[in-house]
């Protein structure tokens, strides 16, 4: 079960939402990160936000897209309307091409078949750390959270997406632990620590889309989504984001891609 | 604490147990016998899945205490452990009943006030944990956690302190490679408790679709429990022995019980009774402690056998979960 | 020398590959064109079982050199490869035909002249190093050889000297339990070569029967040649997904041909080719080089195609193996 | 495969059948390892004798023995007339309860669910060591032997029978080279390698049962064959073979212990 856990107290105010009434924030997250994905490509995915957006590229501009989940499943097709409620059930093998043991489909990312994670996150700091486990002091923690499941194992081993809300409390200077292992402290840090492959590639938020830079291995945004200004970004995140000034405006979603996420969770489940 | 043990002592283990071809079949009253106040108990399944809730139960009505309990990822018989006081120590990548119903309550309330241990390593190193076991060797290396304060927690160097019941976890460099690797410890529970779809009288046990860590929980541990929603001949399993995934040589209890793993999925027969669990996670969200207490009192406690259980659950309940979980078979 | 990749390394290769899922079925001739002379080629089955002979039949043909061959155990293939040049270092735990046709001479000629390594390790410590490279790891733990010469053989301090050419395992002292293992490294072979009863054009194969160390294989291997007895639509496959035992991603080439093991067997549709395998034998028992390269003319080289081949081992054989073959679903 | 490679030689006179002329020197060694075998043990078995053994004490006196095959086989029913030429074929799989990979199987060992193994030998020593790899001088070997396969293994980690003809060139003071282990150079010598578990149990032959020194682990005659004298086991040995005076003589085979022999092996592929 990767880490999709959302924070224990309700949203704020839907900020593209409002920009942009005709989608939900869910559903801008599920487009913008389908987007990233690639023909071939084999992806390891959370429940949520992840597997909503690895169906749609495989409906679009990926159909030969492999789909992993943690429970032991290789290449399904999830129904439409039958959403599994996590990665570990019956609805996730529907016309599967391989089932295999849990041990067995994590030793795939460690033996390098996978070649993204793509996960959503209750925590993140400015080197891509990711925290699913407690928030506030692990002593004595305010929330314990579920924890890892293959969080861990996929952001320690595999190239990663990450999908989350943008807000000031998830985006933060430093993780109050440590789950999923983005860069740590930066720099060659990660590799340093035995972990030379993999990485965060990108992280998807309902306010943008935001990379890493190559050296210092810090947050920068890459592009912004429509009406989204640089203050507004700056404003949601908990740390130093860089804002290039020449920030491209990502495309909005189209009626074919909102139409298939729809028609994919028509109960609204992941993108109410 | 689960640590490795020395390899006379599983060795030694293992040689007292009766490991021959005989019949196991008993009542869940007496499979739970074979449960030990204080014991290592692993719990097969993931998440919703194959959870043996019927033996579960069982150990619930006997009253059995002190147990450290594992799993690969725990769900609402993580909460039944803590709130029927079985456990105050489980061993797990991921708590809570699943993400659609968000965290759990019952998990936060006894965490978060101390009163109960939630050891968490990461997924495969749960895996690896029990391979380990399962292989008769005292760790397997691995290329995760490293740098992340779950291991941290874990071998004493993270953010927060490492509980010194917690196993740990030991980095080295690679003699042939020059690599840092992580060594994770074997897990050889004292009890495994495992539901499966069919096995014979003896054990032999052939499981369809998701085998989980399964596999390797049965071989790692030193007593294995399996219900099962069926009990078929030896003839039937001698038939096809490439489908046998736990041998008898491991198993020392038989129960058939249809419908073991309500509330949760029995892979190809039913899926999740989900109304039951959206019943439980309301009864448990405002007071975990007093909803959970009810819950147990009601589908625990007054049930005077697994049929009453079930039909407290409820006949419609059982219909539905048979017919959604029957589905996958009808394309 | 096989000895572990740096795991960047290991990542790269694996990066570099096309795992997509696309079609891929080829002839044996094109398949041949993906084993480069001087790899490290891989043979699934084990002694008379599931031998892939259509492919190494092709890679004859194509007159590969100075391959590095490793398998659980080599049988009559284990002479082709050091008669027909592919290979003068061979990797297994046993070598000869098989017991009843005594040890093989062709193994005695090339070994004991020094002409040919036959690198010999203990069966699990194969099954382990193939399973070291299948899960991504630079060594597995394990606690046999210790002790022995065979161990000394490939670590430099037992009766004999070791081969530089050789791999080398390492003890160590458990952190955990303060006791002797032995580190046995990583095998991750350039290519692979296994048969298996039916796959998809993928290469989604659902093995039968006795599985060997083929999954591990799969799993470790740079590229994966699979020949199989039948290539089924993917739909028949999504049918069974808990059967899929080598996974498409790990493929590279498909090739469909019947009674590809030929004169070994394949689980369930033919046992061995007796008649012809003590032929052999007869004819590489007096003189095993003149015997092999006249072994080699007759089967190798002259036959116009597989069926040719088939032919010459002739029609009343392959009906009484498929006959034997087919037997054991009669009960 | 276990080492059950003859020498490459023939054989010599045949000692037992000179003396007993009603069964040969095989099927003595057959009926002699069966019956050490006991009720519900579970038995890893080579080809040949081993197995023939293995199937006459199920028929006999140990109907829940379960047997072991090398290929991935447990508690299979071999057929009377199909004996498997290797454990590695469909033969030794005919009604088994579980088929599993090699390295499992090996695991099974390691984790120590069998009690017996079970081989056959070209070459022992005074401490039980065992060569199937190399007659004479590794570096140039006179005959390069078919290796270990999982008699390596199988001697590292359980306990050992071993069945092999008695003759003074396999009985010899130290083995070319240790393929499996027996006691290494006696005492603790074997634990201290490295292997606290297993070691060798029983060696029988077509003279008598040997056991091993409790202390010194060196071996020892416990029982004559039928006709066999002290001076002629010992004549037959390379190393100094202790035989207590008292030594008693076994039961011979029993009329049904060598018909259900006979029933298994028609062609008489090994016991001839």
């Amino acid at each position: 079960m990767t880490t999709d856990t959302a924070l224990d107290a309700p949203a704020p105010a839907d900020l593209s939402r409002a920009a942009v009434p005709a989608y939900t924030a869910s559903e801008l997250l599920a487009v913008m990160s389908a987007r990233l994905l690639k023909e071939g490509q084999t992806v390891f995915a959370g429940v949520g936000i992840p597997l909503l957006a690895a169906i749609l590229a495989q409906k679009t501009h990926a159909p030969g897209l492999t789909i992993l989940f943690e429970g032991g499943v290789i290449g399904p097709f999830v129904e439409a309307g039958k959403l599994p409620p996590s990665t570990n059930e019956q609805r996730c093998t529907r016309r599967a091409n391989m089932l295999v043991s849990i041990t067995e489909v994590l030793l795939m990312l460690q033996r390098g078949y996978v070649d993204v994670g793509f996960m959503g996150g209750a925590q993140i700091d400015r080197f891509g750390n990711l925290n699913s486990s407690f928030i506030g002091d692990p002593a004595r923690p305010k929330i314990r959270l579920p924890g890892t499941g293959g969080g861990n194992d996929i952001a320690s081993l595999a190239d990663m997406i990450v999908a989350m809300k943008h807000e000031k409390r998830r985006f933060v200077e430093k993780v109050d632990f440590i789950t999923s292992p983005g860069f740590l402290d930066g720099g060659d840090t990660r590799a340093q620590a035995g972990l030379p492959a993999g990485g965060m590639f990108r992280v998807v938020t309902d306010l943008g889309i935001m990379g890493f830079d190559a050296v210092t291995k810090a947050m920068t945004v890459l592009a912004l989504h429509p009406g989204v200004t640089a203050q507004a970004i700056k404003a949601n995140t908990g740390f130093d984001l860089p804002v290039p000034a020449d920030a491209p405006v990502t495309e909005p979603p189209t009626e074919l891609e909102l139409s298939i996420l729809r028609e994919l969770d028509p109960a609204r489940l992941y993108t109410a | 604490m689960t640590m490795p043990l020395a390899y006379s002592e599983l060795r030694q283990r293992t040689k007292a147990r009766d490991r021959s071809l005989r019949d196991k079949v008993m009542s869940l009253e007496a499979a739970a016998k074979l449960v030990q106040d204080g014991d290592h108990l692993a719990v097969g399944g993931c998440t919703a899945s194959r959870t043996p809730f019927a033996m579960i139960w069982a150990l619930v009505r006997a009253q059995k205490r002190d147990l450290t309990v594992s799993r690969s990822i725990m769900s609402t018989e993580g909460d039944i452990f803590y709130a029927a006081g079985l456990s105050r120590h489980l061993i797990t990548s991921w708590f809570s009943q699943g993400i659609v119903w968000g965290v759990s309550k019952v998990m936060r309330d006894y965490t978060e006030s101390g009163r109960a241990r939630f050891e968490e390593w990461s997924h495969m190193a749960m895996g690896l944990r029990y391979r380990a076991g399962a292989m008769g060797v005292p760790f397997l290396p691995m290329r995760s956690m490293l740098g992340s304060d779950v291991l941290g927690r874990v071998s004493g160097n993270g953010a927060g302190p490492a509980d010194p019941a917690f196993a740990a976890a030991k980095t080295m460099e690679c003699p042939f490679t020059g690599e840092t690797l992580l060594l994770v410890p074997a897990l050889n529970p004292d009890v495994a408790i495992i539901h499966v779809q069919r096995c014979d009288a003896y054990g032999n046990a052939q499981l369809d679709g998701l085998t989980f860590m399964d596999i390797d929980i049965a071989m790692a541990a030193n007593r294995v429990i399996l219900t099962t929603e069926r009990v078929v001949s030896n003839e039937q399993i001698r038939r096809q022995p490439d489908q046998t995934k736990i041998g008898f040589f491991t198993v020392d209890a038989v129960v058939e019980v249809p419908f073991g793993c309500a509330p949760h999925e029995c892979y190809g027969l039913y899926e999740p009774f989900y109304s039951h669990m959206d019943m439980y996670a309301q009864m448990t969200a405002r007071d975990p402690e007093a909803g959970a207490q009810d819950y147990l009192e009601r589908f625990y406690h007054e049930p005077k056998d697994w049929a009453d259980y079930l039909s407290r659950i409820g006949m419609a309940e059982l219909i539905d979960a048979q017919r959604r979980g029957s589905a996958i078979h009808d394309d």
